[in-house]
């Protein structure tokens, strides 16, 4: 949680230093799929009390990063440290018993489950004579938290919209006891109301001391909650920027490599008085 | 429980009605078909298909398939006659050792398919001719070994009744324990601010219980009765479905088999689920071969070959397993072998030339079935699309 | 057989005291004879014995445990008698036991029942029918002076009856003097794998196969394509069981002999016995077989030149107008049948 | 257009006065799946040159209403004119010929089919000898216009990023000549350049007289190209707002049916200086 | 086009490989495996099964089976034989009315999936029981019927060899052909400014083509040479491979097996497109069944039975078709047919016992799909995990 206003130079992977070891740091990870280098040389820390935002453009390689450290894919190279120590995670499972939670941006829930069974997959309670009822009341709860709105949650999850699906799996990275929590996107599907709850979320699991890693395309979301953000472009790091003291142009520059705004200025609206500029210029208002 | 209700059990109700139907349509056409003694068979004959599909709702579930099943019986039983009446062991040694072995072939499947990647329909393709090579081998130039009347193996599979108050004891426990945990349950959801099944349902299905299963009995009583074996059947089914629908284990195969990746990602451990599942697979399979063999007294090249594989397939996926994964039941593989074994032995009473039988078994299959397939669409337009 | 309901007796007639029930319980439809000869004939003599009598025909496909199910159905059904003939000798065993445990007399047809005694057993033997079948082949090459070995296609290899032919193919091979060059189990008697397989052979032993010894019609037929797709000179195959494309195929000269089954005789003499039996007599037999008492049939071995008095014409298995079409008309001739 | 600035009272669907006949008007649109009522007697216009931004919480029915006018689902009740006339749409094919292009939530992609494949997808061109030399170069003029970040057109859609397959999504709704085109929260899942392109390609299409139905829970995004706003609340209409004039605070009270902004306004950052309330202070600011 | 190389064709190679590992252990075990007789028998053996999976690869496509292979290729023989030869109807309108038959019940197949909704694994049974009793009720009086051994059917199959100049001619209009289309496509594709295969490229696999299929003729034709009948396979391959790699209706047919809603929703009309494959299924079933009793000259009970279903979609699998759907090429019932012939006809040759035998075709079959797996696998660490 340093302060470092100003962007490292692209190419180079900066590395800030923290105060403390950090919870999660990573070191030289890349991942190919075949002839596609999604990840090249990846850098990134975050630590306990933290929230780091993971930027980037669509297929700079965050949803394959955050699948290395769920265990889903094994990087080609590279080294992850969790709670001062090397580990592998060479499987989802590991993740979690490491202390890793992870909403994936697809959501991975079975969909021929219900709600209740979605959230406790894996880590159900009494295995041998299952404890629906204590599930059912746990996952009531836990749903109610985020201001779900499920019609039952004895739902089959192919029978959910997907802001409904989106809150389930976030619910479930809420079960267990994770240390890190991993979040792929974990808004784009929801309401304002949800939404707000999901950030409002993530600040308590801070203040929890958890450490928490969120991709986001929403600037506002990003700079409202994230104290730092690491920038991915083209699979390889592209400056960590502290949160505060970071305007949103300044991250659309290092996300999309451009020099100058002309990606996020878009002439004015032709007809009516709001430009459809006005998307990102409210996002990009206000920077503090 | 009530949404489960809505959502699992009642979908069995179609094929139940299938069901209804054939027996209705069998019994017009000859009155034998639903005789006490005609039941008592059925029930007997129904049990080592209906085992071996309990073992494919297994695989099916986890969206693998198993086409060695019947190779897999027939081997079963070639080792249990040659280990029992040729080197004369004891029953239950033969039997463990044909339950290991099915065991370790169930094993190497999943071993095969994890590490090499090998689809499970070729793997067990493979397995298919291979355990038939065995068991022809183990059987020898002799081809067909008698098992003992007087052994235990035999009379359990083919003289064993239950005394008739046995029989009621059996059903009015059964419908007490269906009483008492449905109480419990029920109790316990309304103390946790839960909605539960009421006590009238709850009394009312068990007496529709008591009441079902005590005709039953009373009619299969005019004649033999009901067998041990039968039983034995019931006591895997339950034992199945309780593992499939109130352990995590269950929970898992369903995971598996709905989204293989989406399980791994929560921390599933798929490959012993898969693991498992092939070795359960085996394991059935081999059972329902040796009581096969010990219903027919006898062991030979022919055992498990026939129509012994698409018959347990079959039976699980008219029971509504589907073969796709993630959905399916234990009661799907009693359902379904009910059809087939009903569809079967109505078409022996009716004398047909094979010709004739053949048709016939596929048109009557392909009505029950579609029964059910309308019944389900019609649920389905209103639930899922 | 306590509690079944018995059907409501049809007319009664052909003097008999009582309608009864006899079962006719065929092993399989790998050979056409079970539906195209024994159960028709059976039925006959039945009705011609007893016209109340309801005879209840059922066919296994070749699987013991169907049988038994068979069996137990009939019974379910109240038979008096079952004539079974077993697709597992062995495995029959049990439907022998369970039926005179209520007192239904068996009659054992076709294939013998070792391992317990049935009521009678009525059947020719098809160890010797293969003996048969080989002896008639060896002799046939032996009077051509032909030169080189034998092939040899048995039956199902899940199959005991395939078993009983192959061994007796065997004592009339293996001290014949003809090399044995290769055999074969035909999976399921399928003609097709037949084909497959003598195809390899004539290309392993070109010109060195002087005759094949098949277990049946199906499989010689098979046998008999292979030669011809591989262009080469047909050697003199055998079959079993009397089938009408056989009887062609032996009238154009492309196979050399089938077995003429008397099953009219046996199918008649089980129905007599069944019928005995039904009314509560106790038939002793010719011979005793397994302890058990017995009627014994010669098969007969036809070939080109026998064709026309054993097998086709009038009263004879198989119908001139059948076998003698359009294509057959010129050989038919030729060999002097219709 | 006319403009409106007032909602009209929950629970009556409002119906505007539109000056021509609208392009797509449905009429008392109802659709259940067994107990769940998606859509209570759901009332929208669209007109030609016209974007209607649909919004509402999770699982208000705005999949629902969008798969009922794309054939995917059939209404259970209700009437729907399109160009003047009382039509069906018993399938998706039949909306398509229709010229009804359809964006969907979950993108409905077939994944073992590569980009072209999936572009061109039941509109191939010429059907018995595939041109493909014509397909793949429009597929890459269509993805460069809306800078898609796709490592080659010859991928299939299942080695895509989440972002990659929803410009492929979108780029496959364009193909045709669509009248209507729906987009169900089109840029959910896009990076910031993306979503300006897409925004700024939805203006074009209005420009080009196409009706525009889109849903979004970004109220930046739906401001700054509707020029309508309908909300639809637990499956019934609730107001159809004149996008200019109305605040977000406005459309959030009809999204989420709260009189006060509790749900919106959330206590101010715990620590640091940006709020989490920021998020939605960004969105709410500066309405027009 | 090199994409799809890397994606598609390329995935051959290892099915390729391990036929050839089978060929070469053959060899060594019998010299007489790769003699010009038998590898020209096996040509023209592989034929009927691999026309039956051809079919199979058309459902399995779409996401669904076939259960009713075996029986509609046997009642086409059936129906066949016994209007061609019973009836002495011209052999074409025989055979015509066998196809058309076999339409109607491909068509029938997909109305019940669509109307009623019986997943096809339960249709396809009923018909496989359904359909060998009317092939038995057919050939019914007669069991067996011979089809005339100088017929221009029976020749056809068994005895019509292309003569040496022709199938030279072929490969070499063949070769020149593949060049030539990959060569204007190149052209085509280069002037649009897309990446294109080299000249040389396609020169060299032209050459290669040219090379492969000439020694193979040419090794052919110092036995009976290359069979009519197995030209006529290799153009129905090619011509699926084509409708399915080249045309909008083959791209739907990926579409549907890969997604049906999917499908559904880019407008594709998915009832028609199933309702094709099941046509097309059944109708190349009928014709694999009646090349089959050609080959024999007589169509009889067993016609289609015995392990025709399991052999058609074993090799459709073996060749690289998914039983999920979406996933398959013409090309995999050619490679996967040649497997299962070789290993049945090399061990056919080694003269064992039936018992070693099924082990033994049991573990190579297991072999070479393991080769192709584990390509496939290291394949996919790379890309798609
Ligand atoms: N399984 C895979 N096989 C092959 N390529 C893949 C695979 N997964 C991802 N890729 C490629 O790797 C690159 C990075 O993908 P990734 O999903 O990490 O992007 P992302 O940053 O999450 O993008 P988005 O914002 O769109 O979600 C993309 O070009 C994608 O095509
Ligand atoms: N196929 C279905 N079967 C049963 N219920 C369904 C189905 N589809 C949707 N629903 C239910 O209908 C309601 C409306 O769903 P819909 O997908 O239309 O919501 P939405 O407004 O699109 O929400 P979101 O913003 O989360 O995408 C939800 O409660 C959902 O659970
Ligand atoms: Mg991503
Ligand atoms: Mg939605």
């Amino acid at each position: 949680m340093s302060a470092e206003s100003s962007p490292s130079p692209p190419g180079a992977p900066s590395v800030r230093a923290t105060p403390r070891e950090p919870l999660l740091s990573l070191r030289g990870i890349s991942k190919s799929f075949g002839a596609v280098a999604a990840l090249t040389d990846v850098a990134l820390d975050v630590a306990a009390g933290e929230v780091v935002a993971l930027v980037g453009d669509n297929g700079a390689g965050k949803s394959t990063l955050v699948k290395v450290l769920s265990g889903v894919h094994r990087p080609d190279a590279g080294t992850v440290r969790f709670d001062g120590r090397a580990v592998t995670v060479p499987s989802p499972g590991a993740a979690q018993r490491l202390g890793i939670a992870t909403v994936f941006q697809d959501l991975a829930l079975c969909e021929n489950l219900n709600v209740v069974e979605n959230l406790f997959l894996g880590r159900e309670m009494r295995r041998l004579r299952l404890d629906e009822v204590a599930m059912e009341v746990r996952s009531r709860a836990l749903l109610g938290e985020l201001s779900a709105k499920i019609p039952s949650v004895r739902t089959p999850v192919a029978a959910l919209s997907g802001g409904q699906r989106q809150t389930v799996a976030i619910a479930r990275s809420l079960l267990g006891d994770p240390k890190v929590i991993i979040l792929d996107e974990p808004t784009a599907a929801l309401g304002v109301a949800q939404t707000a709850e999901v950030l409002r979320l993530i600040e308590r699991l801070r203040e929890r001391g958890l450490g928490i890693l969120m991709v986001s395309h929403d600037m506002a979301d990003v700079r409202a909650v994230a104290d730092t953000v690491a920038v991915l472009r083209l699979g390889r790091n592209n400056g960590v920027f502290d949160a505060v003291g970071t305007t949103a142009a300044d991250l659309v520059a290092a996300i999309t490599g451009a020099t100058d705004d002309l990606v996020v200025r878009r002439p004015g609206r032709s007809r009516g008085g709001s430009a459809a500029g006005t998307a990102e210029a409210t996002r990009e208002g206000e920077a503090s | 429980m009530s949404g489960r209700l809505r959502g699992g059990e009642l979908g069995l109700l179609p094929v139940l009605a299938g069901l209804v139907v054939i027996w209705v349509v069998m019994q017009i056409l000859n009155p034998v078909f639903l005789s006490s003694a005609n039941l008592t068979n059925l029930a007997l004959e129904s049990v080592p298909s209906g085992i071996i599909a309990l073992g494919v709702v297994c695989v099916l579930l986890v969206g693998q398939i198993d086409l060695s099943v019947g190779s897999v019986s027939g081997l079963g039983a070639a080792v249990l006659a040659v280990l029992f009446v040729d080197r004369g062991l004891p029953a239950w040694v033969a039997a463990g050792a044909a339950l290991a072995l099915a065991g370790v072939i169930g094993w190497l499947y999943a071993q095969v398919h994890h590490r090499i990647g090998v689809p499970s329909f070729v793997i067990t393709l493979g397995g298919l001719l291979g355990f038939l090579g065995v068991q022809l081998w183990l059987l020898g130039p002799k081809g067909s070994i008698n098992l003992p009347f007087d052994s235990g193996l035999v009379t359990f599979a083919q003289l064993q009744f239950l005394p008739p108050w046995a029989a009621y004891t059996l059903v009015v426990v059964g419908a007490a324990a269906l009483y008492a945990t449905g109480a419990a349950r029920a109790g316990e959801r309304r103390r946790a601010g839960l909605d539960a099944a009421s006590r009238q349902f709850l009394a009312g299905r068990s007496l529709a219980l008591l009441a079902g299963l005590g005709a039953a009995v009373w009619y299969l009583n005019r004649d033999r009765g009901v067998g041990w074996m039968f039983v034995f059947f019931l006591a895997l089914v339950l034992a199945l479905h309780y593992v499939l629908s109130r352990t995590s284990f269950g929970r898992s195969m369903y995971a598996v088999g709905g989204g293989r990746e989406a399980a791994r990602r929560a921390g599933v451990k798929v490959r012993a689920v898969l693991t498992t599942a092939f070795v359960l697979c085996a394991t059935l399979a081999c059972l329902g071969g040796m009581l096969s063999a010990a219903r027919l007294a006898a062991a030979n090249q022919s055992s498990g070959g026939g129509d012994v594989n698409l018959n347990a397939i079959a039976a699980a996926v008219i029971g509504g397993t589907s073969l796709f994964g993630g959905r399916g039941s234990a009661f799907a593989a009693l359902l379904g072998v009910l059809v087939i074994q009903s569809i079967s032995s109505g078409l022996t009473l009716l004398n047909l030339d094979s010709a004739y039988r053949f048709m016939v078994t596929g048109g009557v299959l392909l009505l029950a079935v579609s029964l059910d397939a309308v019944a389900r669409r019609s649920r389905v337009s209103h639930g899922r699309a | 057989a306590a509690c079944t309901t018995k059907a409501p007796g049809g007319s009664s007639g052909g003097g008999s005291s009582r309608d009864a029930k006899i079962a006719f319980l065929m092993p399989d439809i790998a050979s056409t004879r079970y539906e195209l000869y024994d159960a028709p004939l059976f039925k006959a003599k039945v009705r011609d014995l007893c016209g109340g009598c309801e005879v209840l025909y059922q066919n296994a496909g070749g699987d013991a445990a169907k049988q038994q199910q068979q069996a137990d159905s009939a019974l379910a059904q109240g038979a008096d008698v079952i004539v079974i003939d077993p697709v597992d000798s062995a495995a029959a065993a049990s439907t022998v036991r369970t039926a005179q445990g209520r007192g239904v007399p068996v009659i054992a047809y076709d294939r013998p029942i070792p391992a317990v005694k049935a009521d009678y057993y009525v059947s020719f033997d098809n160890e010797k029918i293969g003996a048969m079948i080989g002896a008639s082949l060896v002799e046939h090459l032996r009077a051509t002076k032909a030169k080189g070995g034998l092939l040899q296609v048995n039956g199902s290899p899940t199959d005991a009856a395939a078993g009983l032919i192959k061994k007796g193919v065997h004592s009339a091979v293996d001290s014949s003097g003809f090399a044995l060059l290769a055999e074969y189990d035909t999976p399921a008697w399928e003609p097709g794998k037949a084909q497959s397989w003598v195809s390899g052979q004539i290309s392993k032993f070109p010109g060195r196969i002087a005759g094949v010894v098949a277990a049946n019609d199906g499989t010689g037929g098979g046998s008999v394509a292979a030669f011809k797709a591989a262009g080469v000179e047909v050697p003199p195959v055998t079959g079993n069981d009397a089938e009408l494309a056989a009887a062609q195929r032996i009238i154009k000269g492309d196979q050399y002999n089938t077995i003429s089954k008397p099953i009219r005789t046996v199918a008649e003499a089980a129905a007599t016995a069944a019928h005995a039996f039904a009314r509560g007599e106790k038939p002793r037999g010719r011979t005793t077989l397994f302890g058990t008492p017995s009627e014994l049939f010669t098969p007969t071995v036809v070939t080109r030149e026998n064709i026309g008095e054993v097998l086709v014409g009038d009263g004879k298995p198989l119908k001139t107008s059948e076998v003698c079409t359009a294509t057959y008309a010129a050989a038919c001739a030729e060999a002097g049948v219709g």
